[in-house]
């Protein structure tokens, strides 16, 4: 029950799902869509799960008093209110939830992913120094590229926004391509171990 | 949809399908009749042991990211292997584990993975099921809060193994900036150029999916290694015919490349 | 200057600032934005999956409509919160199986169809073409020149690519020529795409400096 | 030892510049020209060959806000290009942070265009599930989704009616900052034959080219950049079209520039982005000579 079922409901529910791509009859389509739907549906539940070890996370934080916990009433206030706000007010534009969702939410979310700018730089400066063969051919195409990519570049000479998608299209292709079929191997290799039960590492241990 | 029981436009793809499976399965065979199998060294992996030991001599945790992907993404249970054999050497070391995750399936499974492999390396009574926790499922959410672990908690060593998206080079930067040791890996082609110039050591796509084999050495996953490594060969031939029967303006044999 | 007078625009702008403060270096008002961040996103998206994913594709077939069948999946997630009860935890892995294979069986056709065989037929082009010859001896130029060579140059990149992630032999003779022309392919392609991602970077910093100096301080339009 | 401290920077430093970098310009604009790239005019022509009030353009909102700055210029210029040629539009989302911004976006330009709900463009919101939704549609779209956005029964809106699956679906616009545009090729592209473009990132750009290459992707739009091309031809198309003139006449002055300003947004960051660029490489060649000159004094 605890490890050999978990180990064939994998390998029933993989094989049918490679089965059935080749199969178009209605009957196979059905049982696709079902197990979609059904996809769906689990996820949301293991959301509520997530939820929960994070309450549990924070309010260890809060009951022991550990440092910074007062930080952890926030995340729970937080989580909270907005739970509250959502199932009472809806989420129509121009609701509370909406609100705070584009006042608060994107705004974080924007400027968090906006570090970007920042890090890219230093990591540029760090890192683009002409050590070996391999690093100088890194550092000359992101230094080509970037000139390509902005207007500055055509006027220091008119042919480096060629250049640049040249190396975009051919060798970059080439190398994603190869990282792409090797990928592909790695991933179906995988997936198959998986199946088979040869990876196992997912149902841990015990009897 | 039709009432037909085979969609033939999809042949090749089954062909694809059953020859590389039958390709694994043989060398599988093989490796389990007890073949010996080589494997080439990969850098990345060579540090894991390297990394794990200087975070136990500075008493420092280590941390974890299995990437941001869900549990059906196949970059997610690769990772899920190298977690397995990463928990099981800081089990034996006494050594903290911290693996923040932002997709809810992924955490539950974490914690059997890491609770499976303190108990394979001997030391159950190390667990702590609090350090493998869910935070939220917002991507830069879960980013903000992961970079106050590295600054807060300053592990000596963070692993990034998994699907990555945009963050990537958040996390390898603010981890960079607190001195940690980096090893990186991720089947995101677009993600790997900040890995390698952020991180100490980088796995380049199908490397994430043979490091838990390299790690475990176990014949089974050595085996489908050199199933792969096969794959690649007859993949080579075929498109070098491909590209010569082009040059000649056949493009027949392209054609049956198309898949429906 | 022209000021917001909306106060969720200088919320939304304090809490900008907030995060930009991490960059000098870790502290209490970043602290705060990233806690509040934590919660409020986490709790956004338990409301989003009600209303989006549970109620309408759950409760309204299973209570309204009669559908039995949603039991399944209601119960594979009500699985999950066997967790909490130390004992029978080992029921969760059921759901976790039920994924995984779900997960795994779908990935494999469509991988080999998208990242393999695809992929092989967009390499298979002619290795020599007399168009693009022509082109380059009637007109040699730059441009001429790297048509002519483009798609040789990629045949051999993917070709050397691919035989970098050969494992399971040591890269010597051939293979290790052949490797590392791959490498060479691989720092080019990478080099390639952190250049061509500093735009991408840069236009996010852009979009939130704008919000703040025209949105919140209008100084600009 | 002037050298050593050249090769550590205090980062901060660096962070400093480039925020200098991307202000200056913002308030002192400079004003560099664009050039078209062939991708982004392919999009533009596949949009633009659909016909009026016929079968409708679907477009995937697949990203989250933290994308916006670069894919929402790009989705308000497509809609654009759409109302102002009176092609109708699907609009839904398959990223858990998209609904918010497609709502934002549709209502807003449909309003501008006076463009009806329900007749003009439809938006069927969020549903979780990416590749599940992608296949399920090619089904039944009525079976994905059973009701829209704002709690409509499907069935119940008179633009619904003529449209199914993918057989009545001219083109999908899956415009996303990750990896999304795969699922649409794989799942819409791969097994219904659906014609897809795909409007990205800067950053993600450069992953689809052998996707053009292989015809599984008719266009892309990539970054700003991109969006202020497809900017520029919407605003070009406008102008060919006599909707600018009409607008001109309809509007007052100040509302007319207003419009204006925020239908070039795109094209304003570009140069910003141009200084953020030599910056950097400023940064690198200066790395680079501190160390070459401290390997000499080593030596």
């Amino acid at each position: 029950m605890r490890r050999q079922l978990p180990l064939a409901i994998c390998f029933v529910m993989g094989v049918s799902m490679v089965v059935q791509f080749f199969i178009p009859h209605r009957v196979s389509q059905e049982f696709y869509r079902t197990i979609l739907d059904w996809y769906r549906i689990v996820f949301a539940f293991s959301l509520v799960l997530g939820t929960g070890t994070l309450i549990k996370v924070h309010w260890a934080k809060i009951s022991k008093k550990s440092k910074g916990w007062q930080y952890s009433i926030i995340t729970i206030g937080g989580l909270v209110f907005m739970l509250a706000v959502g199932f009472i007010t809806g989420i129509q534009e121009g609701t509370l939830f909406m609100k705070i969702f584009e006042y608060v939410e994107v705004p974080l979310e924007a400027t968090m992913f906006s570090l970007l700018a920042f890090y890219i730089a230093s990591a540029a400066y760090r890192a683009f120094r002409a050590r070996t063969v391999e690093a100088t051919l890194l550092l000359i195409a992101a230094v080509v590229l970037m000139l390509g990519r902005i207007p500055f570049g055509y006027y220091l000479w008119h042919k480096i926004p060629g250049i640049a998608e040249w190396i975009l299209t051919n060798p970059n292709m080439a190398a994603k391509r190869g990282i792409v079929i090797g990928v592909g191997l790695g991933m179906i290799s995988t997936a198959l171990k998986i199946i088979l039960g040869i990876e196992r590492s997912y149902i841990g241990g015990g009897k | 949809m039709g009432q037909e029981w085979f969609s033939l436009d999809r042949l090749n793809v089954l062909i694809g399908v059953v020859v590389y499976t039958a390709l694994l399965l043989y060398f599988i065979y093989q490796a389990k009749k007890g073949k010996e199998l080589f494997v080439r060294k990969i850098a990345g992996l060579e540090a894991v042991d390297e990394a794990i030991g200087r975070a136990t001599e500075m008493g420092k945790p280590i941390l974890y990211i299995p990437g941001l992907s869900t549990i059906s993404d196949v970059a997610t249970l690769a990772s899920l292997n190298i977690l397995s054999k990463v928990a099981k050497k800081a089990a034996q070391y006494e050594t903290r584990l911290i693996v923040p995750c932002t997709d809810p399936i992924v955490m539950p499974v974490c914690q059997e993975v890491v609770k499976a492999a303190c108990l394979d390396g001997g030391r159950p009574d190390v667990y702590r099921e609090e350090d493998i926790y869910y935070i939220t499922y917002s991507q830069f959410g879960y980013v903000a809060a992961v970079d106050g672990i590295m600054v807060r908690e300053k592990p000596a060593t963070n692993f990034f193994l998994g699907m990555f998206w945009a963050e990537s080079l958040i996390l390898a930067e603010t981890g960079a900036s607190t001195g940690a040791i980096q090893i990186a890996g991720t089947d995101a082609i677009s993600q790997l150029p900040f890995f390698i110039t952020a991180c100490d050591y980088t796995l380049i796509g199908e490397e994430l999916y043979a490091a838990s084999a390299y790690l475990s050495r176990e014949p089974l996953s050595l085996g489908s290694l050199k199933g792969q490594d096969w794959t690649k060969l007859i993949i080579g031939g075929l498109v070098l015919t491909g590209v010569i029967l082009s040059t000649f303006g056949l493009r027949f044999f392209a054609n049956y490349f198309t898949t429906g | 200057m022209n000021l917001s007078p909306d106060p969720w625009v200088w919320l939304a702008a304090l809490l900008t600032l907030c995060i930009y403060s991490f960059l000098y270096k870790d502290n209490p008002f970043y602290k705060a934005a990233e806690h509040l961040f934590v919660g409020l996103s986490a709790g956004y998206f338990l409301v989003i999956y009600w209303y989006n994913a549970v109620y309408p594709d759950m409760v309204v077939p299973l209570f309204k409509q009669g559908k039995l069948l949603c039991i399944i999946p209601g119960l594979l997630g009500l699985f999950f919160f066997f967790r909490f009860i130390p004992k029978v935890g080992w029921v969760s892995r059921w759901s976790i199986a039920f994924y995984i294979g779900v997960g795994a069986g779908m990935s494999i056709p469509a991988t080999m169809q998208m990242r393999i065989l695809e992929q092989m037929k967009g390499t298979m082009q002619p290795f020599f073409s007399l168009e693009t010859w022509h082109v380059f001896v009637e007109n040699p130029s730059l441009a001429s020149f790297g048509a002519l060579i483009g798609i040789p140059l990629m045949i051999v990149g993917v070709m050397c690519t691919l035989s970098y992630f050969f494992f399971s032999r040591e890269h010597k003779g051939v293979l290790g020529g052949m490797s590392r022309i791959g490498i060479i392919f691989l720092m080019i392609g990478f080099g390639a795409s952190f250049g061509y991602t500093v735009m991408a970077r840069i236009s996010l910093l852009i979009g939130r400096v704008q919000f703040l100096m025209s949105d919140w301080l209008g100084v600009i339009d | 030892m002037n050298l050593e401290k050249l090769m550590r920077i205090d980062r901060r430093l660096i962070f400093l510049l480039i925020a200098l970098a991307v202000i200056f310009p913002l308030l002192f604009p400079i004003g560099l020209p664009t050039h078209l790239s062939k991708p982004v005019q392919d999009t533009f022509n596949a949009v633009d060959s659909i016909p009026p009030d016929g079968p409708p353009l679907m477009l995937s909102i697949d990203y989250d806000p933290a994308a916006m700055p670069e894919l929402y210029p790009m989705t308000l210029a497509i809609l654009r290009h759409c109302f102002s040629r009176n092609i109708r539009v699907l609009v839904l989302s398959l990223h858990r942070a998209g609904p918010g911004i497609g709502e934002m976006a549709t209502t807003r330009i449909a309003k501008e265009y006076g463009k009806k709900e329900g007749e003009d463009y439809v938006y069927l919101g969020f549903k979780p599930g990416f590749g599940a939704v992608i296949l399920r549609m090619g089904e039944d779209i009525h079976g994905a989704f059973l009701t829209d956005y704002y709690n409509r029964p499907i069935g119940e809106i008179p633009m619904m009616r003529e449209i199914h699956n993918y057989d009545d679906i001219p083109l999908v616009i899956c415009l996303s900052a990750a990896a999304i545009p795969e699922l649409w090729m794989m799942y819409a592209g791969s097994r219904y034959h659906q014609t897809i473009a795909a409007g990205v990132t800067a950053v993600s750009a450069a992953d689809y080219y052998p996707f053009l290459q292989t015809d599984q992707l008719v266009g892309l739009i990539g970054g700003l950049k991109g969006a202020s091309e497809y900017e520029k031809l919407v605003n070009e198309l406008e102008e060919r079209l006599g909707v600018d003139k009409k607008r001109k006449e309809s509007l007052s002055k100040e509302e007319y520039e207003k419009l204006q300003v925020s239908h070039s947004k795109a094209s304003a960051g570009m140069d910003s982005q141009s200084i953020a660029h030599l910056v950097i490489i400023a940064f690198i060649v200066i790395g680079n000579v501190a160390y070459f000159a401290q390997r000499r004094r080593k030596r």
